[in-house]
C-alpha cells in the first residue's frame, strides 16, 4: 500500500506562465471584481453610470492582453500541466467574446437605465460569463471545459432571469421563466454531457485532450459511441442544434434583450468553439461517425428553424429561430471534419456575432417603440428613422446571405468548405441549406417589408437611447460590412487557428 | 472607334462600375428635396434627389459610352480595361474587365438605368431611398456584367436583389409585397443552385483553387466524364437553373408577370430591360463558356426550353388584357429566341442570342416606358379601358408603336437584327425547332399590334380627352432609347463588331469541347 | 449609275425624315417637300436609269451590314458578314419606273384629295412622311439585289401599308356589313402578310443556311452549277430549293393578296383613297409578282415550285373575280379586280414566262391607279363608297367618267389598250406552259373581270343619283352642300389637281401596252429577257377569244346595268350563290374562328395553366413551408420537461442508431 | 458466486442505474425542486461512474475521476444555490414551482 | 475483485456493496415515481446519497465519500430542504406530470438506461491488475494546487457567480 501518490513537479514558472497566458481572463474578472466593489460602495445608482465605461475599458485591456500574447510569442503555448493552450484558435474566440461582451454592454444602457434597479451585476455577470467563455476557448482538458461552461451556464441563467421590466410593467413574468428553462434544461444537458465525458474517461482513462486523441485509436467501441452521442447531445444544447434546441426560443424571448444578445453570441460561439476543440483535438478517430451525425442534426436543425421561423410574429422569437438555423449551417462545417470547415465555423461565428448583435442592439431600442418586441412594431420604421431601419436591414440581409455583408461571405465560406469535402451528402446538404437561405429571405423580408413597405402608424421619430449604444452599433454595423469585403485578415486568422486540429 | 488608352480605360471602368454606389450615397445623403404632399394633376417641378440621380446616371452613361466608343472591337474576344486584385484567399480576385460580350451589355445598362432614373421624375414618395436603390442596382448590374471571377459575380448577382426588391415593394402596385417577396425568393432559390455549380466547378477545376473565368475556361471538365449524369453535367444543370429563373425559362417565369406588372414603371423598365439578360448573359459566360462539354450533353433540353418559351410566351401574352402582363409575357417569348441562339451552340447562334438580348433591353425597356407614361395619363393598365389615345398623344403613339415594331421584328429596329441571326444560327443546328420559333413571330406581331392599337387607335373616348402628351423630360428618357433601337436596327455594326468578337471564344471553346 | 439608283432611293427617305422632324407643321410645305423629292426620284428613273438599262448596262453595290463573325475567323458562319446591296438591271429599272411615277402622280393627287372642303386633314403631314417613306421602302424592294434587303424594304412596305390604311385611325367602321374600322384593317392587312412573310423569312434562313449566301447573283451562279446543298440535299422527296422556294411564295402570296391569304386587300380599301391607288393596286402589291421575278432562276430550277405559283395564280384569278361580282363597294370591287389581275400574273409566272406577268404588272400598275384615282375622284364627291348610292355622275363629273371609262377598258381587255397587250401574253403564256384547265380559268376570268368592271362603272356613272340627299356627306362627316337643282348632294368635278394625274395616267393606260406588244416589238419583253427573249407568234385566235369574252362582258353588263334603273341587286336572284359570294365564301370567318378560337384560344387557356396550375404549384411549394412551420411550432409546447423529454429522446435515438447500427465502418 | 463480488461493472451498472431514473425524474416530477432533486440524482450518478473509473482502470493520472467527482459535487452545490434562487424567484412571482404551469412563452 | 483477497472482507463488502445499491434504487425509485410529498423525496434522495457514499468508500474513496456526506448530505440538501419550505403550498401538490409525458419519459429513460448498461457490460474495459490503495485526501489535496490547479480556480470562478447570482435572484424588490 502506498502512501500516497507522487505529486507532479510544479515550479513557480510553471505557474506564471499559466498566469500569463490566462491574463486576459484574470483581467476580465478583476474587472468584475472592481465593478463589483465599486458597486457596493456606491449607494446612488445616478452615479453608477460610470460603470459601464469601466467595464467596457477593462473588457478593452483584456483585448489589449490578448493582443500582447499574440505578438508576444505565447501563442501555441500551453500551460497547467496541459490543462490551458493558448493557441490562435484560443486567442481567437477570446477576442470575439470579448468584443461581443463589450458590445453588449455598451448597448445594455436603455435596459439597465429602466430598471432603475442594481445595474452593476449585468455587467459583473456578463463579465464573469464571459470569462466562462474564453475558458472554455482555451481550455484543453475535460474537467477545465466543464466547469467552464458551467460558469457560463449559470451566469447566462442569472442574465435570463435579468430582466425585471416586465414584472414592473405587469406584462408577465417572463424574464423568470426563461431562466428557469434555460437552468433546468442546462442542468439536464450537463448531466448528459457529464456522462459521456465520464465514459471517454473510462474509455482512455485521461481527461486531457491530448492525452485522449493519443489513447483512443481504430475503430471506437460501443463506450465510444455512447459517449459521442453524448457529448454531442451536452454540446448541442449550448449551441441549439436540433433537437437540443427547444429552450431557444423561450429564453431569447423571455429574457432582457441585451442578454438575448449575449446569448445568442457567447453560449453559441463559445460551445462552438468546445466541439471544435473536444471533436477535433480529442475524437479526430471517431469522425466519421460524428461526422455523419453532425451533418444530420445539420440538416435538422436548419429545416426546423427555418420551418418555425416562417410563422413568428415576435421578433426575438424570429431571431432565436433564425439562430437556430444558423446552427444549422455550422453544423455543416463540423461535418466536413476538415481544418477548412472549422476555419469557416470560426469565421461564420465572426460574421455571426456582429451580424446578430447589430440586430440585437436595434431591438433592444426598438424595445421602448415595439410592445412585447412584436414585428408589427417595426411597420415604418424607414420612416420613423431610417438610420436605425437601414442598420435592421443590413443585419438581417447579412443573417440573409445576401453580398456585400459578411453574412454572405461567410456563408460562402463555410459552404465552399463543405463542397471541398468532396462528400455527396454534403453536396446536397449544401444545396438543401441554400435553398433554407432562400427561405430565410421570407421571413428576415418580412421585417425588411414592414419597416420599409408599410406606412409607419405612429409618426414619432426612434432614437437610440445614449451614445454608448449607438456606439456600439455602428461599431457592429461597420463590422457587418467590412468584414465581408476586407474579410481576409480574418479569415487568415481562422485559418490558421484551426491548423492546430493538425488536419 | 475612339483611342482609349488602357490605363485611362480601366480608371473609367471603375468609375463606371461605382460611380453609381457613390450616387446613391450622396442622393440618399441629401434628401428628398421638396415635400412628397403634391397632389393633384402631376406635379412637372422635380425634386432634388432625382436630379442628383439623374446627373449621377448621365455621367456614368457617358463614361460608358466613352467606354463603349474607346473599345477595341479589333480584339473584341479579350478582356480589356481589366483591373485585377488579390482579394480573398482560396483563388477569388477582384477582377474586373470587360470582353465583347459584356461591352454591350455594359451599355445597354448604363443606358436603360439614365433613362429609368430620368423617367422616374413623377415618383412622389421617398425619392431619395427610390433613386439610391435605382443607383445600387445600376452599379450592381455592372458589376455582374464586368466581373471576371465567379465568386464576385455571385456577389454581384445576389446585390442586384434587395433594391429590385424593396422598389418593388415600396412604390409597386397594388399587389406589390406578393410579387416582391415571389420575385426575391423565387431568384434566391434559383441562385442556391448557380452557387452549388460555381464551387462544383471551382472545386473541381483547375489547381490551384482559383475562381477566375478565363482560368477555368481553360479547364476540360470532360476529363469527370461526359452526359449529362457526369461533373459537368450535374454542374451545367445546377448553374443553368440559376439563370433559368433570371431570363426567365419555362417553367421557372411564373415571378416575372407579377413582378412586371406590380412594378414601378422604371422597375419594369430595368427588370425587363437588364435584369433579364443577367440570366442570358450567365447561361454564356458561365454555362457554355466554362462547360462546353455539357453543353453538348443538355443541348436537347435547352432547345426544348427554347421553342416552349418562345410559344407558350407569345400564346399567353395573346391573352392578356394588361398590357404590363402583355408585354411581361412577350418577354418570356422573346427570351426563348435568346435560350434557341445558345442553344444553337454556333457563333452565329450565340451573336444572335446576344443581340437578342440587347435588342430586347432597349425595346422592352421602351414598351414598359411607355406603358408607364400612358398610366401616368390614364391611371389604367387595361386594354379594354382604353382608346383613340393617339389623337392626344402622337409622342407617345409613335413611340410606343415604335417599341412595338421593334419587339414584332420589324426590319430597321433593333429587334429584327436581333431575331435574324439567332433564327440564322440555330437554323443549321435545329432546323424544325427555328422554324417553330420564327413562327411566333406573327403570334407577336398578333398581340403586340391589336393591343396597342385597341389603346393607341380607334375613336378617343370623351374620358381621355384632356390628356396630354409627353413632356420633354419624358421625350429624351424615352427617345434614348428609341433611337439606340432604331440605331442598332440600321447600323448593326455598331454592336455587332464588338460582340461577334465577344462571342467567338465561347464558340470555339464549345467546338473544341464537342471534339473532346 | 448605282449612285443615281442610290439618289433615286434616298429622296423620299429624306423627304420622310425632314418632315417629321422639320416641316411637320407646316402642311403645305410638307406636302410640296414630298411631291418635290418623288418628282426628282421619278425624273430620274425615267431619263437616266431606263436609258441606262436599255443600251444594256447593269451596275451594283454590296456594303457588309451585320458582322457575324469576328475579324480573322472563317469558321462557324458561310460568311462573315451579312451583306446588303443594291443593283440596277431591267427589272429593277422597270419597277423603278412605275414606282416613281406612279408614286408622284398618287401624290400629285393627294394633295388636293386630302383636302376636304378647304380644310387640311389634320394628318395631312403625316400622310405625306408616310407616302414618302413607303415609296422609299418599295424602292429597296426594287433595288435590293440581295434578299435579305428586299425583305428588310418588304417588311418596311408593310408597315407603311399598315400606317396608310389606318391612316384615320381614329374612325369607327362605316355603315355596312362586316366593314371594319381602319385600324382594325390595317392590323388585319398586316397580320395576315405577317403569316406570308414568316414564311419568307424561313426561305431566307433556309436560303443562308444551305445556300451559304442571300446575294442573289451568288445564289443564280448556284443554279447554274447545280451545285451547294440547296440542290444536293434534298427534304420529303424534293430537293431543298423546291422548300425555299414555297417559302418564298408564301411572302409573295401574302404580300400580293393571293388565295389563302388574299382576305386583307378588301379590307384594305379602308385607307384613302390615293393609297389604296399607290399601294394596293399599282406597287405594294405587286411586290409579290415582282419577288417571284426577282427569283425567278431559282422558281424555275424546281418545276415543282412554278407549278404552285401557276396554280395558286389561277385560281386566284378566277376566285377573286368572282367575289368582286357580288360587291357594291366601288373601291372593293377594284381591289378584289386587283386580287384577280394580280393571279393573272403569278399564272403567267407559274406558266413559265416571267416577260408575260411582268408586262401585265405594268400596263396592270398604270390602269389600276387610275381607276382608283378615278374612284377616289368620285368617292371624293359623293361620299359614299357605295355605289347603289351613286349613279348618273357622268354629268357631273366628265374628265371622272372618261377617264374611268379609259381604265375600265383597259382592265378589261379590250382590244388594244394597255391591258388588252399584257393579258393577252398571259394568256398566251398560260396557253404555253399552264394547261387547258388554268387556261380556262384565264379565259372565264376575263369575261368575268370585264362584267364586274363594267357593272361598277354603269352604276357609277350611269343612271339617275340615287344617293339620299342626307346620306351624302363627306368623308369627314360633315354634311355635303346640298344643290337644289340636281336634288343631289354639292356634286362638282374633282380639281385639277385630282383630274391632272388622272388624264396623265389614262395616257399609259392606252398606250403603255403597244411597247411589249407586237406592234412595238416586244420591246418590254426583250428588254426584261434580253437575248433570252424569243419571238413567239401571235395567238391570233385566243386574242379574238379574249376580245369577245371582254366585249360580251361589257355588253352583259350594259344590258343588266345600264340600260334600267337599279332599284335591286339583279344578282339576287342567284339566292344563295350570291350570298356566299357575297360574303366572301365565309372565308374571313372561317379565319377569325380560327384566330378567335383555336389560337387566342389556346392563349387563353395557357394563360389559364399558367396561372392556375404553374403558379399555384409554385406558390404551393411556398405555402408547403409555411405548413411545415406550423405543424413543427407545436412542438413548441412551452413546458420545460417536454423540451427535456426532446432533448434526452433525441439523445436516446441517436445512441441506439449509433451504438447499435453500424452506420459508417461496416 | 462471483458475479455478486462488486467489480467496474457492478459500480457502472448502478451508476447507470441512477442515471436513468433521474432522467426519469427529471421528466416526470412537476416540482422544480423535485427537478433539482432528480438532477442530483443523476449526477450521482455520474459521480459513481468517475470514482469507479478512477479505482479501476489503467491509467497515468491516478485520482483524475476522484477530481472530477469533486468538481461535479462543488458544481452541484452551485448549481442547487442559483436553481433554487431561481425557483424561489419564480415563486414569489406565480405562486407556483410547478414547471407545467410556466409555458407564457411557446410556439 | 476488490483489491483484497481475503475472504471475509470480500463477504462484508460484497453484502455492503448489495445493501447499499439496493438502498440506493429503491429510494430513487421512490423518489422519483411515487413519493408526492418533497420533504420525503428529499429524504429519500438523501438516503440514494448516503448509499453513493458507501459506494465512494467501497471504491477506496474516502475522501470523496467524507464529502459526499458533508457537501451533498450537509449543505445541498439542507439548501433543498430549505427552498422546499419557502415555497408552502407546493410540497404535496401532485407530483407527476401527465401520462403522456410521463409514457415519454419512461421510454426515453428507459431506453437510455438499456443502452448505457448495455454498453458499460460489454465495453472492454482496460482495467488495471493491482488496484491502487492508499488513502486520497492528502493526494487529493496536493493535486487540487498543482496538477488541477486550473479547474480549481474555474470552480472558484463559479462559486462566485453562483454567490452572486443566487443572492441578486432570490433577493426581494
Amino acid at each position: 500500500m502506498q502512501t500516497s501518490l507522487p505529486l507532479p513537479n510544479v515550479t513557480p514558472e510553471d505557474l506564471l506562465l499559466g498566469l500569463t497566458l490566462l491574463a486576459p481572463v484574470l483581467v476580465v474578472i478583476a474587472t468584475a471584481i472592481v465593478v463589483l466593489v465599486i458597486d457596493l460602495i456606491i449607494t446612488d445608482w445616478l452615479s453608477r453610470r460610470p460603470l459601464m465605461w469601466i467595464s467596457a475599458l477593462g473588457l478593452l485591456g483584456a483585448l489589449g492582453a490578448c493582443a500582447l500574447l499574440w505578438t508576444g510569442g505565447y501563442v501555441g503555448k500551453t500551460a497547467f500541466g496541459g490543462f490551458l493552450a493558448l493557441d490562435a484558435f484560443a486567442l481567437f474566440f477570446q477576442a470575439l467574446f470579448i468584443v461581443a461582451a463589450i458590445l453588449v454592454i455598451l448597448s445594455a444602457t436603455t435596459f439597465a437605465n429602466r430598471e432603475e434597479v442594481i445595474e452593476a451585476e449585468f455587467y459583473v455577470m456578463v463579465m464573469l460569463s464571459t470569462s466562462g467563455l474564453m475558458l472554455m476557448a482555451s481550455g484543453n482538458e475535460l474537467m477545465s471545459i466543464y466547469l467552464a461552461l458551467e460558469v457560463t451556464s449559470l451566469s447566462l441563467a442569472f442574465l435570463a432571469a435579468w430582466n425585471k421590466r416586465d414584472a414592473i410593467a405587469g406584462q408577465g413574468l417572463k424574464s423568470t421563466e426563461a431562466a428557469i428553462k434555460f437552468f433546468l434544461l442546462s442542468a439536464m444537458s450537463t448531466s448528459v454531457l457529464l456522462y459521456g465525458m465520464a465514459l471517454l474517461y473510462g474509455i482512455t482513462g485521461a481527461t486531457t485532450l491530448a492525452d485522449i486523441s493519443r489513447v483512443l485509436t481504430g475503430a471506437p467501441s460501443p463506450a465510444a459511441l455512447l459517449s459521442v452521442t453524448m457529448l454531442i447531445a451536452g454540446l448541442g444544447f449550448k449551441i441549439a442544434a436540433a433537437p437540443f434546441q427547444l429552450w431557444t426560443p423561450d429564453v431569447y424571448q423571455g429574457a432582457a434583450t441585451p442578454a438575448t444578445a449575449f446569448f445568442s453570441v457567447g453560449s453559441k460561439a463559445a460551445g462552438f468553439a468546445v466541439i471544435l476543440r473536444i471533436f477535433n483535438g480529442a475524437l479526430p478517430s471517431i469522425s466519421p461517425e460524428w461526422a455523419v451525425l453532425f451533418g444530420v442534426l445539420a440538416f435538422i436543425t436548419m429545416t426546423v428553424g427555418n420551418l418555425i421561423a416562417i410563422v413568428q410574429t415576435n421578433i426575438k422569437r424570429l431571431m432565436a429561430y433564425s439562430s437556430i438555423t444558423h446552427v444549422g449551417y455550422m453544423l455543416i462545417g463540423l461535418a466536413t471534419t476538415k481544418g477548412e470547415g472549422s476555419s469557416a465555423v470560426m469565421f461564420y461565428l465572426l460574421a455571426y456575432t456582429f451580424t446578430n448583435l447589430a440586430a440585437f442592439i436595434i431591438i433592444t431600442i426598438m424595445a421602448d417603440y415595439a410592445p412585447d418586441d412584436d414585428i408589427a412594431g417595426y411597420t415604418g420604421l424607414a420612416q420613423r428613422s431610417p438610420l436605425l431601419a437601414l442598420g435592421l436591414t443590413v443585419a438581417l440581409l447579412s443573417l440573409a446571405g445576401i453580398p456585400p455583408f459578411v453574412g454572405f461571405f461567410a456563408k460562402l465560406y463555410l459552404f465552399l468548405a463543405a463542397i471541398q469535402a468532396g462528400s455527396v451528402g454534403l453536396q446536397v446538404l449544401v444545396i438543401w441549406a441554400l435553398i433554407m437561405s432562400a427561405v430565410s429571405l421570407y421571413y428576415y423580408g418580412r421585417v425588411i417589408h414592414a419597416m420599409w413597405m408599410r406606412e409607419s402608424l405612429e409618426p414619432a421619430p426612434v432614437r437610440a437611447a445614449s451614445f454608448s449604444q449607438g456606439l456600439a452599433l455602428a461599431a457592429s454595423l461597420v463590422g457587418v460590412v467590412l468584414f465581408g469585403i476586407a474579410g481576409r485578415p480574418f479569415l487568415d486568422a481562422a485559418v490558421s487557428a484551426s491548423t492546430i486540429f493538425g488536419r | 472607334m475612339i483611342a482609349l488608352s488602357p490605363d485611362l480605360g480601366r480608371v473609367i471602368l471603375q468609375l463606371v462600375l461605382w460611380l453609381p454606389l457613390v450616387g446613391a450615397l450622396v442622393v440618399a445623403l441629401i434628401g428628398n428635396g421638396r415635400s412628397a404632399t403634391l397632389t393633384g394633376e402631376a406635379p412637372l417641378v422635380t425634386s432634388r434627389a432625382w436630379r442628383w440621380a439623374t446627373g449621377f446616371a448621365a455621367i456614368t452613361f457617358i463614361l460608358a459610352a466613352w467606354l463603349f466608343l474607346g473599345f477595341d472591337t479589333s480584339h473584341a474576344s479579350n478582356y480589356q480595361f481589366e483591373t485585377r486584385l488579390s482579394w480573398l484567399p482560396f483563388g477569388s480576385d477582384y477582377r474586373i474587365g470587360v470582353d465583347g460580350l459584356s461591352m454591350p451589355l455594359v451599355a445597354l445598362n448604363a443606358l436603360l438605368s439614365l433613362s429609368a432614373i430620368a423617367g422616374s421624375w413623377r415618383i412622389t414618395t421617398r425619392q431619395s431611398t427610390y433613386f439610391s436603390l435605382f443607383l445600387i442596382l445600376e452599379s450592381a448590374v455592372f458589376g455582374v456584367f464586368t466581373a471576371s471571377d465567379l465568386f464576385l459575380f455571385f456577389l454581384f448577382w445576389e446585390l442586384e436583389l434587395i433594391p429590385m426588391f424593396l422598389i418593388i415593394g415600396i412604390w409597386g402596385g397594388a399587389r406589390r409585397e406578393y410579387a416582391a417577396f415571389k420575385f426575391i425568393l423565387y431568384t434566391v432559390a434559383g441562385s442556391a443552385f448557380m452557387l452549388v455549380g460555381i464551387f462544383l466547378i471551382a472545386y473541381f477545376g483547375p489547381r490551384p483553387l482559383t475562381f477566375g473565368i478565363p482560368e477555368i475556361a481553360q479547364f476540360n471538365f470532360s476529363q469527370y466524364g461526359t452526359g449529362i449524369a457526369s461533373l459537368g453535367g450535374l454542374a451545367f444543370i445546377l448553374l443553368f437553373i440559376g439563370f433559368a429563373v433570371k431570363v426567365p425559362v419555362f417553367p421557372f417565369h411564373t415571378w416575372l408577370p407579377d413582378a412586371h406588372v406590380e412594378a414601378p414603371t422604371a422597375g419594369s423598365v430595368m427588370l425587363a430591360g437588364v435584369l433579364l439578360k443577367m440570366g442570358g448573359y450567365g447561361l454564356l459566360r458561365l454555362c457554355v463558356t466554362l462547360l462546353p462539354q455539357a453543353a453538348h450533353d443538355w443541348q436537347w433540353l435547352l432547345i426544348i426550353l427554347a421553342v416552349v418559351n418562345s410559344i407558350y410566351g407569345a400564346l399567353v401574352a395573346l391573352a392578356q388584357t394588361d398590357l404590363k402582363k402583355m408585354i411581361a409575357n412577350s418577354s418570356i417569348s422573346h427570351m426563348g429566341y435568346v435560350i434557341l441562339g445558345i442553344a444553337a451552340l454556333t457563333q452565329v447562334g450565340f451573336h444572335g442570342a446576344l443581340l437578342v438580348m440587347l435588342a430586347h433591353g432597349l425595346y422592352s425597356g421602351l414598351l414598359f416606358s411607355m406603358v408607364g407614361l400612358v398610366y401616368d395619363r390614364t391611371h389604367t393598365r387595361e386594354v379594354s379601358a382604353m382608346s383613340g389615345l393617339a389623337a392626344r398623344m402622337p409622342f407617345i403613339a409613335t413611340v410606343f408603336m415604335l417599341a412595338g415594331l421593334a419587339s414584332l421584328g420589324l426590319p430597321g429596329l433593333a429587334g429584327f437584327v436581333a431575331e435574324f441571326t439567332t433564327f440564322i444560327g440555330a437554323y443549321g443546328v435545329f432546323p424544325l425547332a427555328t422554324i417553330l420559333c420564327v413562327c411566333t413571330i406573327a403570334i407577336t406581331a398578333g398581340y403586340i399590334l391589336w393591343r396597342l392599337g385597341a389603346v393607341l387607335f380607334g375613336p378617343l373616348s370623351p374620358e381621355w380627352a384632356t390628356l396630354g402628351d409627353a413632356i420633354w423630360r419624358e421625350r429624351i428618357a424615352v427617345g434614348m432609347l428609341a433611337a439606340a433601337t432604331l440605331l442598332i436596327g440600321v447600323v448593326p455594326s455598331v454592336v455587332a463588331d464588338m460582340s461577334a468578337g465577344g462571342v467567338a471564344p465561347i464558340a470555339n471553346a464549345v467546338a473544341q469541347g464537342g471534339q473532346r | 449609275m448605282v449612285q443615281t439608283a442610290a439618289t433615286i432611293l434616298l429622296l423620299p427617305l429624306l423627304a420622310f425624315v425632314l418632315i417629321v422632324f422639320v416641316t411637320r407643321k407646316n402642311q403645305p410645305l410638307s406636302a410640296w417637300l414630298s411631291i418635290i423629292a418623288m418628282g426628282l426620284s421619278a425624273l430620274q428613273a425615267i431619263f437616266l436609269v431606263l436609258p441606262f438599262v436599255m443600251s444594256g448596262g447593269t451596275d451594283h453595290y454590296e456594303w457588309q451590314w451585320l458582322r457575324l463573325l469576328p475579324n480573322g475567323v472563317t469558321q462557324g458562319a458561310p460568311e462573315g458578314f451579312l451583306r446588303l446591296g443594291i443593283g440596277v438591271d431591267a427589272l429593277a429599272a422597270i419597277m423603278l419606273v412605275v414606282v416613281t411615277s406612279v408614286s408622284f402622280l398618287v401624290q400629285v393627287y393627294s394633295r388636293s384629295y386630302m383636302i376636304e372642303h378647304g380644310h387640311r386633314d389634320p394628318g395631312y403631314s403625316r400622310f405625306f412622311a408616310y407616302l414618302s417613306l413607303f415609296t422609299f421602302s418599295m424602292l429597296v424592294v426594287v433595288l435590293a439585289n440581295n434578299l435579305l434587303f428586299l425583305f428588310i424594304g418588304w417588311e418596311l412596305v408593310g408597315l407603311c401599308s399598315y400606317l396608310l390604311i389606318g391612316f384615320w385611325f381614329d374612325r369607327t367602321a362605316r355603315r355596312g356589313v362586316h366593314l371594319l374600322p381602319p385600324w382594325v384593317a390595317a392590323k388585319k392587312a398586316f397580320l395576315t402578310t405577317r403569316v406570308g412573310d414568316v414564311g419568307f423569312l424561313i426561305g431566307l434562313i433556309v436560303l443562308w443556311n444551305r445556300g451559304g449566301t442571300l446575294q442573289l447573283d451568288e445564289l443564280f451562279a448556284q443554279v447554274e452549277h447545280q451545285t451547294g446543298s440547296l440542290f444536293q440535299a434534298s427534304l420529303l422527296g424534293q430537293p431543298v430549293i423546291f422548300w425555299a422556294c414555297l417559302c418564298l411564295f408564301a411572302g409573295a402570296v401574302g404580300k400580293s393578296g393571293q388565295f389563302p391569304l388574299h382576305v386583307w386587300l378588301p379590307d384594305a380599301m379602308e385607307g384613302p383613297t390615293p393609297v389604296s391607288a399607290l399601294i394596293h393596286a399599282a406597287t405594294m402589291v405587286a411586290a409579290g409578282v415582282y419577288l417571284v421575278a426577282r427569283t425567278y432562276p431559282l422558281f424555275e430550277a424546281s418545276h415543282g415550285a412554278l407549278t404552285v405559283v401557276a396554280v395558286i395564280g389561277g385560281f386566284t384569278a378566277i376566285f377573286a373575280a368572282t367575289m368582286g361580282l357580288a360587291s357594291n363597294d366601288i373601291k372593293r370591287v377594284l381591289a378584289y379586280s386587283t386580287v384577280s389581275q394580280l393571279g393573272y400574273m403569278m399564272l403567267a409566272l407559274g406558266a413559265g414566262s416571267l416577260a408575260a406577268g411582268m408586262f401585265h404588272l405594268f400596263t396592270h400598275a398604270f390602269f389600276k391607279a387610275l381607276l382608283f384615282l378615278a374612284a377616289g375622284s368620285v368617292i371624293h364627291a359623293v361620299g359614299t363608297n357605295d355605289i347603289g348610292e351613286m349613279g348618273g355622275l357622268r354629268k357631273f363629273m366628265p374628265r371622272t367618267y372618261f377617264t374611268m371609262a379609259i381604265g375600265g377598258l383597259s382592265l378589261a381587255g379590250f382590244p388594244f389598250f394597255s391591258g388588252f397587250w399584257s393579258k393577252d401574253d398571259v394568256l398566251v403564256a398560260t396557253a404555253n406552259g399552264g394547261g387547258p384547265l388554268l387556261l380556262a380559268f384565264a379565259l372565264i376570268t376575263v369575261f368575268l373581270t370585264a362584267f364586274y368592271t363594267f357593272r361598277m362603272f354603269f352604276l357609277t356613272f350611269h343612271g339617275q343619283f340615287r344617293g339620299p340627299v342626307e346620306a351624302a356627306i363627306d368623308t369627314h362627316g360633315h354634311p355635303a352642300e346640298i344643290d337644289a337643282e340636281t336634288h343631289s348632294a354639292g356634286l362638282h368635278e374633282s380639281d385639277f389637281w385630282m383630274t391632272g394625274p388622272l388624264i396623265i395616267l389614262a395616257i399609259p393606260a392606252v398606250v403603255i401596252g403597244f411597247w411589249g406588244s407586237p406592234f412595238g416589238n416586244h420591246g418590254f419583253q426583250r428588254l426584261l429577257e434580253g437575248n433570252a427573249f424569243v419571238e413567239t407568234s401571235v395567238n391570233l385566235p385566243l386574242a379574238a377569244v379574249s376580245s369577245v369574252l371582254a366585249i360580251a362582258g361589257i355588253g352583259t353588263a350594259w344590258l343588266v346595268y345600264g340600260t334600267r334603273a337599279y332599284v335591286s341587286e339583279p344578282l339576287l336572284r342567284f339566292g344563295a350563290l350570291y350570298r356566299i359570294v357575297n360574303r366572301r365564301y365565309y372565308i374571313d370567318e372561317f379565319y377569325m374562328w380560327l384566330i378567335d378560337k383555336v389560337v387566342i384560344g389556346a392563349g387563353y387557356a395557357l394563360a389559364i395553366f399558367d396561372r392556375q396550375v404553374l403558379d399555384r404549384i409554385v406558390n404551393g411549394i411556398a405555402a408547403a413551408f409555411a405548413v411545415g412551420g406550423r405543424a413543427l411550432r407545436t412542438s413548441q409546447t412551452g413546458r420545460v420537461q417536454n423540451y427535456g423529454l426532446v432533448l434526452f429522446g433525441g439523445m436516446a435515438v441517436i445512441a441506439v442508431v449509433v451504438v447499435l447500427v453500424p452506420l459508417v465502418r461496416p | 458466486m462471483d458475479f455478486l463480488v462488486p467489480g467496474l461493472r457492478h459500480f457502472l451498472v448502478l451508476g447507470s442505474i441512477l442515471f436513468s431514473l433521474g432522467m426519469y425524474g427529471v421528466l416526470s416530477r412537476r416540482n422544480a425542486i423535485g427537478i433539482l432533486l432528480s438532477i442530483e440524482l443523476m449526477l450521482n450518478g455520474v459521480n459513481l461512474l468517475f470514482v469507479a473509473f478512477a479505482r479501476y482502470l489503467t491509467t497515468q493520472q491516478e485520482l483524475a475521476g476522484q477530481m472530477f467527482a469533486i468538481f461535479i459535487i462543488t458544481q452541484a452545490a452551485a448549481e442547487a444555490a442559483v436553481g433554487l434562487a431561481i425557483i424561489i424567484a419564480i415563486y414569489r412571482q406565480r405562486r407556483t414551482v410547478q414547471v407545467d404551469q410556466l409555458d407564457l412563452m411557446k410556439g | 475483485m476488490l483489491g483484497t483477497t481475503d475472504p471475509f472482507q470480500t463477504f462484508v463488502a460484497t453484502l455492503t456493496f448489495w445493501i447499499g445499491a439496493v438502498a440506493s434504487i429503491a429510494a430513487a425509485y421512490l423518489m422519483v415515481v411515487s413519493i408526492k410529498n418533497m420533504i420525503r423525496a428529499a429524504l429519500a434522495l438523501t438516503t440514494v446519497l448516503g448509499g453513493v457514499a458507501t459506494m465512494y468508500a467501497l471504491l477506496g474513496a474516502d475522501f470523496l465519500a467524507a464529502a459526499q456526506l458533508v457537501v451533498y448530505v450537509g449543505a445541498i440538501m439542507v439548501l433543498i430542504i430549505f427552498a422546499i419550505f419557502m415555497t408552502p403550498g407546493q410540497i404535496d401538490v401532485p407530483g407527476l406530470v401527465g401520462s403522456r409525458q410521463r409514457l415519454g419519459a419512461m421510454l426515453v429513460s428507459l431506453g437510455v438506461g438499456v443502452i448505457s448498461i448495455w454498453v458499460v457490460i460489454r465495453e472492454p474495459w482496460k482495467e488495471r491488475t493491482t488496484l491502487l490503495d492508499l488513502p486520497t485526501a492528502e493526494s487529493i489535496g496536493g493535486l487540487m494546487l498543482t496538477r488541477y490547479v486550473l479547474p480549481f480556480e474555474i470552480a472558484s470562478i463559479l462559486l462566485t457567480v453562483a454567490l452572486i447570482g443566487a443572492i441578486v435572484i432570490a433577493r426581494e424588490e
